[in-house]
């Protein structure tokens, strides 16, 4: 049971790890500024979603998950919406210098 | 298993620092905004992996401290860089 | 052992980047926001040397909140861009070689630690459990250096009071123009109206659980500020007139309990800023309490700077 | 060496960083940035001071770091004071510089 419980976190952390690098590679690469929004969540939500996922099974107890699970939802609603705003900003004629 | 997951949150300060350079030597404001946005997100994925790595659980809201303000100085930034230079006494803010 | 030395080495070469890239970048927008991004990476590095009450504080008040009254500050001002080097290069190279020298002088003694290292550490411990409280450092700034704390608020009155006194004198007693008016976006709003009882929540977390783990009311004050402030940048709700009773009662509080409560130690415990045996929890629990709120506010209308609107 | 002392170097190097931009550039805003860095500096040499002090199942002293909380709460409190002169200044002057000269005359002496 450990070792599978071991397994899954290597494997979601990993994954979780590689959509950071995707997320930067396409801050990076994309050639504008919404598609690079774009890449960018991908590494607030899933990146950070399947670490979290990962570390759950090595948190002290179960108050401390949910408050794991509670950073993520955050980050998650926050992220969102301040991608939302940053996207409205750029519609309307960009940020200023 | 701890070296495991401080490797990972190196890896991940790795992008974060690759992503920074990357951004901070382009023009443009919206880029840059972007860039601590997502260092943002690498801090708390970070300090997530250190809490567990290190099992010191108040980490956990050292996290949660900064997925609270950085949202806070992100909009405080949109704000300030697009409502423009000409901030006169005649735009008021709502409600007001 | 080794992966955690080379993220740590990793981490301070980063730190050091981005410290450098506020000084010298061109743009003063761009060196901000670097500031913001320094901000949460320094938070790192105060948790990676186990200082998390430090990593709290700083998450807090060195990155949102001053970050926050930069960000306000260059969309004001403007500075023009890069024009002004105005020490010729002489000049500055030897400036760069005095700072270099105070550089390598403190350096050298981070490199050389002294051969018995002192450390207040044990007496903390031993005499904690007098306070009934299980965070040293919170034992340290309610008991030991109590003084330092009160002092502290005092300071933040203080600045608080020569911000105020800033204002014109058409708009002193007025409102505080926060520097960011918005248009109403809904988008914004809805950030506003969600992210506030969350912080609130969080707020009355760090205040509670400062006692026994790390926390306190110094960052859940900050969390008020910065809530306070979000709703306030949202239109949500505006500012209140500096003149109002209710704020001054707030602000002065909890500095004011602490005063009262470190006076009373006259009488019931033989010295300033002592507390009588037994009692020494439930004052400093409801001190905790009174500053979190005075605190919030005091940092909330320092984010919002001095008054420029005159009531109606 | 061990991690606390590389924080340590580091903590030097931005105090040096910091004190530089502190004296050369001109534009108060950059001075107000610059010496926000001096101060993290120092705090971070304190914060090393404090993890060598580690003893009795703490990670380390808790005197420092609880005067490196009281300082950081602290430097904010000026940093806003600072930033509301600089608002003051700008609005009264219509400039925001603590250069006395105008740039003519800088040109003039560095030729």
């Amino acid at each position: 049971m450990n070792v599978i419980l071991n397994v899954f976190t290597v494997l979601a952390i990993s994954a979780g790890a590689f959509f950071f690098l995707a997320g930067t590679v396409g801050l990076l690469r994309f050639p504008d500024t919404l598609t690079r929004l774009h890449a960018l969540t991908k590494a607030d939500n899933l990146g950070l979603g399947l670490i979290i996922l990962g570390l759950l099974p090595l948190t002290s107890g179960p108050i401390q998950a949910m408050k794991l699970i509670g950073v993520w939802l955050l980050v998650q609603l926050s992220g969102a919406i301040v991608m939302q705003l940053i996207a409205q900003a750029i519609r309307r004629g960009g940020l200023r210098e | 298993m701890t070296s495991f997951l401080v490797g990972i949150a190196g890896f991940v300060l790795g992008t974060a620092i690759f992503g920074l350079f990357g951004i901070f030597l382009r023009p443009g404001g919206t880029d840059r905004l972007m860039a601590a946005q997502l260092i943002g997100t690498d801090s708390i994925a970070i300090l997530l992996l250190l809490s567990v790595a290190t099992e010191i659980p108040p980490i956990v809201d050292v996290a949660l401290m900064l997925a609270l303000l950085a949202a806070f100085a992100a909009v405080a930034f949109i704000k300030s860089a697009t409502s423009g230079a000409n901030i006169s006494d005649a735009e008021e803010p709502r409600g007001g | 052992m080794t992966v955690s030395l080379a993220f740590d080495i990793g981490l301070a070469g980063l730190i050091l980047a981005i410290g450098s890239w506020t000084v010298f970048a061109r743009n003063a927008q761009a060196a901000v926001i670097g500031f913001v991004a320094y901000g949460l990476l320094l938070a790192i590095m105060w948790v990676r040397l186990s200082a998390v009450d430090v990593a709290l504080t700083e998450a807090a008040i060195g990155s949102g909140m001053t970050g926050m009254l930069l960000l306000g500050a260059v969309a004001r001002v403007r500075p023009a861009d890069g024009h002004a080097v105005l020490v010729n290069l002489p000049g500055r190279i030897v400036t760069g070689l005095l700072c270099g020298m105070i550089s390598a002088g403190l350096a050298i003694a981070s490199l050389s630690p002294p051969e018995t290292i002192r450390t207040l550490a044990p007496a903390v411990m031993e005499n904690l459990s007098q306070s009934g409280l299980g965070n040293p450092v919170a034992g340290v700034l309610f008991v030991y250096r109590a003084l330092d704390t009160l002092l502290e608020k005092v300071v933040v009155v203080l600045a608080l009071l020569g911000i105020w006194s800033l204002a014109p004198d058409r708009a002193w007693g007025g409102i505080p123009g926060l520097r960011i008016y918005v248009q109403p976006s809904s988008t914004l709003t809805l950030l506003a109206q969600v992210l506030p009882p969350v912080g609130i929540v969080v707020a009355i977390y760090m205040c509670w659980v400062g006692a026994k783990l790390p926390g306190g009311a110094f960052q859940g004050g900050a969390v008020l500020a910065a809530m306070w402030l979000l709703a306030t940048i949202a239109g949500l709700q505006n500012l209140p007139s500096i003149d109002q009773f209710w704020l001054r009662f707030l602000l002065v509080i909890g500095p004011a309990l602490f005063l009262a409560v470190g006076l009373a130690g006259f009488v019931l415990a033989n010295a300033f800023l002592a507390y009588p045996d037994g009692y020494a929890k439930p004052l400093i629990v409801v001190i905790e309490v009174s500053l979190t709120l005075s605190i919030g506010v005091a940092l909330g209308m320092l984010g919002a700077g001095p008054p420029e609107r005159s009531q109606r | 060496m061990n991690a606390a002392t590389w924080f340590g170097l580091c903590g030097a190097a931005l105090v040096g960083v910091g004190l530089f931009g502190f004296s050369t550039n001109p534009d108060p805003l950059r001075k107000i940035l610059a010496f926000n860095l001096v101060g993290s500096g120092a705090f971070l040499i304190f914060g090393v001071i404090a993890k060598r002090g580690a003893a009795v199942g703490l990670g380390g002293d808790p005197v420092p770091q609880a005067l490196v909380i009281t300082a950081i709460v602290v430097a904010f409190a000026a940093t806003a004071l600072a930033i509301a002169l600089l608002l003051r200044l700008f609005e009264e002057a219509g400039e925001a510089t603590l250069d006395s000269n105008n740039s003519d005359d800088i040109r003039r002496n560095e030729f």
